[in-house]
């Protein structure tokens, strides 16, 4: 079972596919894939030294991430994330900066640009789901143009706010997609003890479709993103995707999988990892080679530095960050509370 | 404006906040058609139209989360949870999500809506209809706690509630909806949180109270009155905002203070205002603020309800021993 | 769309069907479905009275409610109910004064014999469909025998609570059997409004098979529970039944369907009624004459009026009652509550 | 028994007790194979198979709901939720329905279930993971709330909840989880609900805590002893059943306290304790009981917990500060 596919894990073309991603575009999407695995190296590095809070990487995942993301236009289409999908909020133009601030604590300094149609990431599982199809429905109802993405994991999808959201998006035909990325495990929950189920299958039960990619594919992923997003776009409703990949790394920085990985899981996941496939796919093509790839690879450190720079040049959260955005019009104690601790903070 | 009931008063509240700002909508089980299991929301249906009166499927959590969502969206929700004790379905969307969503995106959101659901006993409601969990919400910063206990108070505060840019759990209590009338304000004559109303003055002693304990608290005072004894009636109209300075100036006053409430007394809101009380005024009080509320026992079906929530007896009784210490 | 069916509306068997439950048993299943009916009535006329609580008719539904509970042995099989299924409760052992005793909210005396493996009535909707998983899981964990029958409407299907029990019953093949009556409406909202899917397939999502069945045939029903047990009995987990029946009163005592059902619904409604279709099957099967039924009438009629004298006869709820189950042993805090109550109540 | 940290003689008791009763089964996430995120179910799958160590589909609803169930049908399940943040998720399943069941079924029914589930700040957790909302299960009666704050009262706390027929919250202090070691009973040495440690005696003032606020009042006192200020520091341990009878006659001896938590201040389960102490032992009262707790606002990330929690500083000051009224 490996889902809807147009590459084999080797990177060949399955026979009559016809990619709708060119090869610019999945250069593109390469690009991002290695710019979101660098990141996480970066990030790792900076948990253990002490200086970053708790990561959750992306590797193995990134067909899934960025190919979804890669179906959005940013100027109006808005996404709902989880907490593991870096690369598509950076592509949707959240700056690498003020992600780099957000784990670096640096309180305001990682505010989402006003400009940026995206959501804060989401800790709280499968909570985010509600409020994607809330934003899509009112953005229908007020006759906005934009689809939202909502990404979860297979894990959160046994929560009930997964039924209650895919519920209400089919019975509003709300314009929003939701990206369900099956990594196999949730911590050290296997797929297995999740759901007896196909997940991908649930979408009939709230009458719309389903549809089960393979992860790894970056050509499959995009194609079908697009393909849910026209639909949504054309104001046919919501669509389900599910994609089937792996987590190829802890599930955050606190985390240790040896502890429950079964023997040669993660061996077997590599060998069908997502950027090896497409970097075989584009050498073929003729528009990859390691010197192509050690110039981007460059690119993408200065990239990754400059931005962490930026970040660690960036104001420092305050005491203020406490207060001042519970509410427009704080209630008099909380303000006596601020006077208090700043009078505190002050000494 | 004729006099009109509460649940009129909510009403027309809803309706004047509608034509006013077209972003306005209500969303709920039976909200359309049928217009709300008390009828608040009557009419609506046929005058705005199926896209800004909305029956929802039914799933409490769907119903807060999507609110959420459309208020980031740019419209301003007004969600009608069918009996508040059915919040507790939407908890994990109400406290975490919806009350911390400005503080989350460091400002980048907001989230103006109000969640309208009654509660309250003595109408012999089957189980989770009446539950008084007030408190609960009380911890969960970032939003608002409104409890009208009149028809007029009801209006002007659901007018503030709609406005404000911050989420508002506004409780509305079963009991009194169709308990009178009253001349009600008309047009956009809001009420203020955080301003505390003197129901009755009093010089011997305060009781304090919200939603429908006020009424029973203006019983009492009448009852005192025929023992000699003065009793003043707070209405706090908002648990958050609280009106600290104003609950610390009238207390101080009096020097006696007894709190009612229908919740359950471990960790009721009573708590909070006898814990202010003696913080704030301490060297005034001439008595330790005495709380009258229900057991601390799941809220009852039946005949039991009766045995159940303060009495007349128990406010009068606990507001003489007050008052003679 | 009418589900699975043996007779027409009209009591026809329909071609080449065999129904599993005989002539007898149909028998003792129309008793049953008069006796709800019955039941309804003088209910009703108590709480218009003002002498009984908020109560909730069966009326209309009473093929999928006792078909279904038809197929289970009360001395090893369990009923979570929500609030509409009296008959089923009534056949599983609950004594009718019991019943009535709860409505007359005489306290004590309504509570479930220890025998009866029945949960009490749940206002929550869908949390008993949780309960009953944990019911039949825990079952199956100490190999005890038993099958969990656990009922909600098609409104109480779009909580989250029953994903989250669904899935969990599929995953630990669970011995229990989802009956969703989907009598189209949850009070004022149609069933349009609860999904854009077919109910019945939810399950395929959660790996066990669904079925929907017309919920006005309780030859029907009753073939496609027992199935259902069967499955269950033999370890191989759940079932989700949907039941397309019709609620033909309002929702409880304190509603008012003029207000929201459309012009016919309820004619419509009435001519597939549950009892004139077995009335007519067995008629014709001659079992079943105006006689019969006259007779019947009389002994129901009987049966209720004893029990309701027997349950007025009952002791009336106590002060006590409020402090008795909250705990086996009670805080310090509550003891001293009672006394105080107690002191008060004796005055 | 060796010295054990908190975390060791939870695992400690959950093996004690799942010897001893084969009906006792954990659940929830994570709690098989990894043993639990913070390793308190370490073995136990191996030890007890996998049909009384069970990894759960991520619903807390579901762990709970299923608890509730599994309860009636003979087991005696101890879920966990993975922090007490979560339990949001799962509330419509813990106070109305796991707390009710006994009273819903006029006592047919019991639910013997404990609920363990950390909280707490001071270890940069992600957001919800901290949230110390202990206060809002104080108001759903039927249920037993249990805190505690040291490796042998967790270790006889978690026996007695397991052992009640009752549910149970047992939360547990994840900042304290390793923090050190100490001599730990064993066997069947139960430590009872309802009565209050004093962790430390004092003559002129009382700090009123519970879990990891305990250490802090702990730390407190030792800086007030340099002031010539004697501090008792009081343990809850369980906050239902509450131990009024202790907490008087304790207070009642200084005159004076401060109560210390984690959790925001407005309706935090500070305020009953002053409340109470001002009804029980108004005329022993010296100055206000004094409450030092997280601000009105919602528990923060990354570096502002530092400011947002209860310092030794402010609970030196309030201490001082009430010991000069
Ligand atoms: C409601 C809720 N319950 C529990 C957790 C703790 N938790 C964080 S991540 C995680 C696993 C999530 O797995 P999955 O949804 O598959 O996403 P993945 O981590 O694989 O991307 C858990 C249990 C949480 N954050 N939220
Ligand atoms: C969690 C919850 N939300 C709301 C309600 C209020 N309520 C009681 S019955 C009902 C409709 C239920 O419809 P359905 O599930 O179809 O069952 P039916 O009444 O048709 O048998 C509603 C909304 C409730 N009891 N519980
Ligand atoms: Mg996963
Ligand atoms: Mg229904």
């Amino acid at each position: 079972m490996t889902g809807y596919r147009i590459l084999d894990p080797d990177g060949n073309l399955l026979d009559g596919a016809r990619p709708r991603l060119g090869p610019e575009g999945a250069v593109e999407g390469l690009r991002w894939m290695l710019l979101s695995r660098a990141f996480d190296a970066r990030a790792t590095a900076m948990h253990r030294q002490g200086r970053f809070g708790t990561y959750s990487p992306v590797r193995g995942q990134e067909a899934s991430v960025v190919g979804s993301s890669m179906a959005l236009d940013p100027t109006v289409d808005w996404i709902a994330p989880s907490y593991r999908e870096l690369p598509a909020l950076v592509r949707h133009g959240m700056p690498l900066e003020r992600v780099f601030a957000g784990y670096l604590g640096r309180g305001k300094a990682a505010r989402i640009p006003d400009e940026v149609r995206l959501l804060p990431n989401q800790v709280a599982l499968a909570t985010q789901l509600q409020h994607a199809v809330g934003l899509a429905w009112g953005l229908a109802l007020q006759r906005k143009p934009g689809v939202v993405m909502a990404y979860c994991g297979e894990g959160a999808s046994s929560e009930g706010d997964f039924h209650e959201a895919c519920n209400l998006a089919g019975v509003k035909r709300a314009p929003v997609v939701f990206v369900l990325i099956n990594n196999q495990w949730a911590i050290s929950t296997p797929r297995s003890v999740q759901s007896a189920g196909e997940l991908y299958r649930r979408a009939e039960g709230y009458g719309f479709p389903g549809v089960q990619v393979d992860g790894n594919d970056l050509l499959a992923v995009y194609e079908v993103a697009t393909e849910a997003v026209e639909r949504a776009r054309a104001g046919e409703g919501p669509t389900l995707i599910e994609c089937l990949t792996h987590r190829q790394s802890f599930h955050n920085t606190t985390d240790n999988p040896r502890l429950y990985l079964p023997e040669g899981w993660l061996e077997q996941a590599e060998r069908e990892d997502p950027i090896r496939r497409l970097e075989a796919y584009l050498a073929a093509q003729g528009v990859w080679d390691d010197g192509v790839r050690a110039a981007v690879e460059a690119e993408i450190a200065e990239q990754i530095e400059g931005a962490l720079e930026t970040a660690l040049a960036m104001p420092a959260a305050r005491p203020e960050d406490l207060f001042d955005d519970v509410y427009a019009d704080p209630p008099e104690r909380l303000r006596r509370q601020r006077e208090e601790l700043l009078g505190r903070a002050g000494d | 404006m004729a006099p009109l009931t509460m649940i009129e008063a909510i009403r027309d509240a809803l309706v004047h906040e509608m034509e006013r700002d077209e972003r306005v909508m209500v969303l709920g089980l039976d909200v359309g058609r049928l217009g709300g299991v008390f009828r608040a929301t009557h009419g609506l249906l046929e005058r705005f139209g199926p896209e800004r009166v909305v029956d929802m499927p039914l799933a409490e959590g769907a119903i807060i989360g999507s609110s959420l969502g459309l208020a980031l969206s740019g419209l301003v929700p007004v969600p009608e949870i069918q009996f508040l004790g059915f919040t507790h379905q939407a908890f994990h969307q109400i406290g975490p999500q919806l009350a911390r969503y400005r503080f989350r995106s460091r400002g980048r959101y907001h989230c103006q809506v109000t969640i309208r659901a009654p509660f309250g006993g003595g109408v012999r409601t089957p189980e989770f209809h009446p539950d008084a969990i007030e408190a609960q919400f009380v911890q969960t910063p970032g939003i608002k706690v409104v409890c009208p206990a009149t028809p007029a108070d009801a209006r002007g505060l659901l007018l503030s509630a709609i406005r404000d840019p911050d989420p508002v759990l506004f409780i509305e209590p079963q009991r009194l909806y169709r308990r009178g009338r009253e001349e009600v304000p008309e047009g956009d004559a809001t009420v203020p949180f955080g301003r505390l109303r003197i129901a009755r003055p009093g010089s011997d002693l305060t009781l304090i109270a919200w939603s429908a304990a006020v009424e029973l608290c203006l019983r009492a005072a009448e009852r005192l009155e025929e023992d000699g004894i003065s009793a003043a009636v707070l209405d706090l109209r908002t648990l958050v905002p609280l009106d600290v300075a104003g609950l610390v100036a009238e207390v101080a006053r009096t020097g006696r203070a007894v709190v009612v409430h229908e919740a359950p007394l471990s960790a009721g809101f009573g708590a909070e205002i006898a814990a202010t009380l003696q913080e704030e005024c301490f060297y005034s009080l001439d008595a330790p603020v005495a709380r009258v509320a229900a057991w601390d026992s799941p809220y009852p079906t039946g005949p039991l309800e009766a045995w159940y929530l303060p009495t007349l007896e128990r406010v009068v009784e606990a507001a003489r021993r007050t008052a003679a210490r």
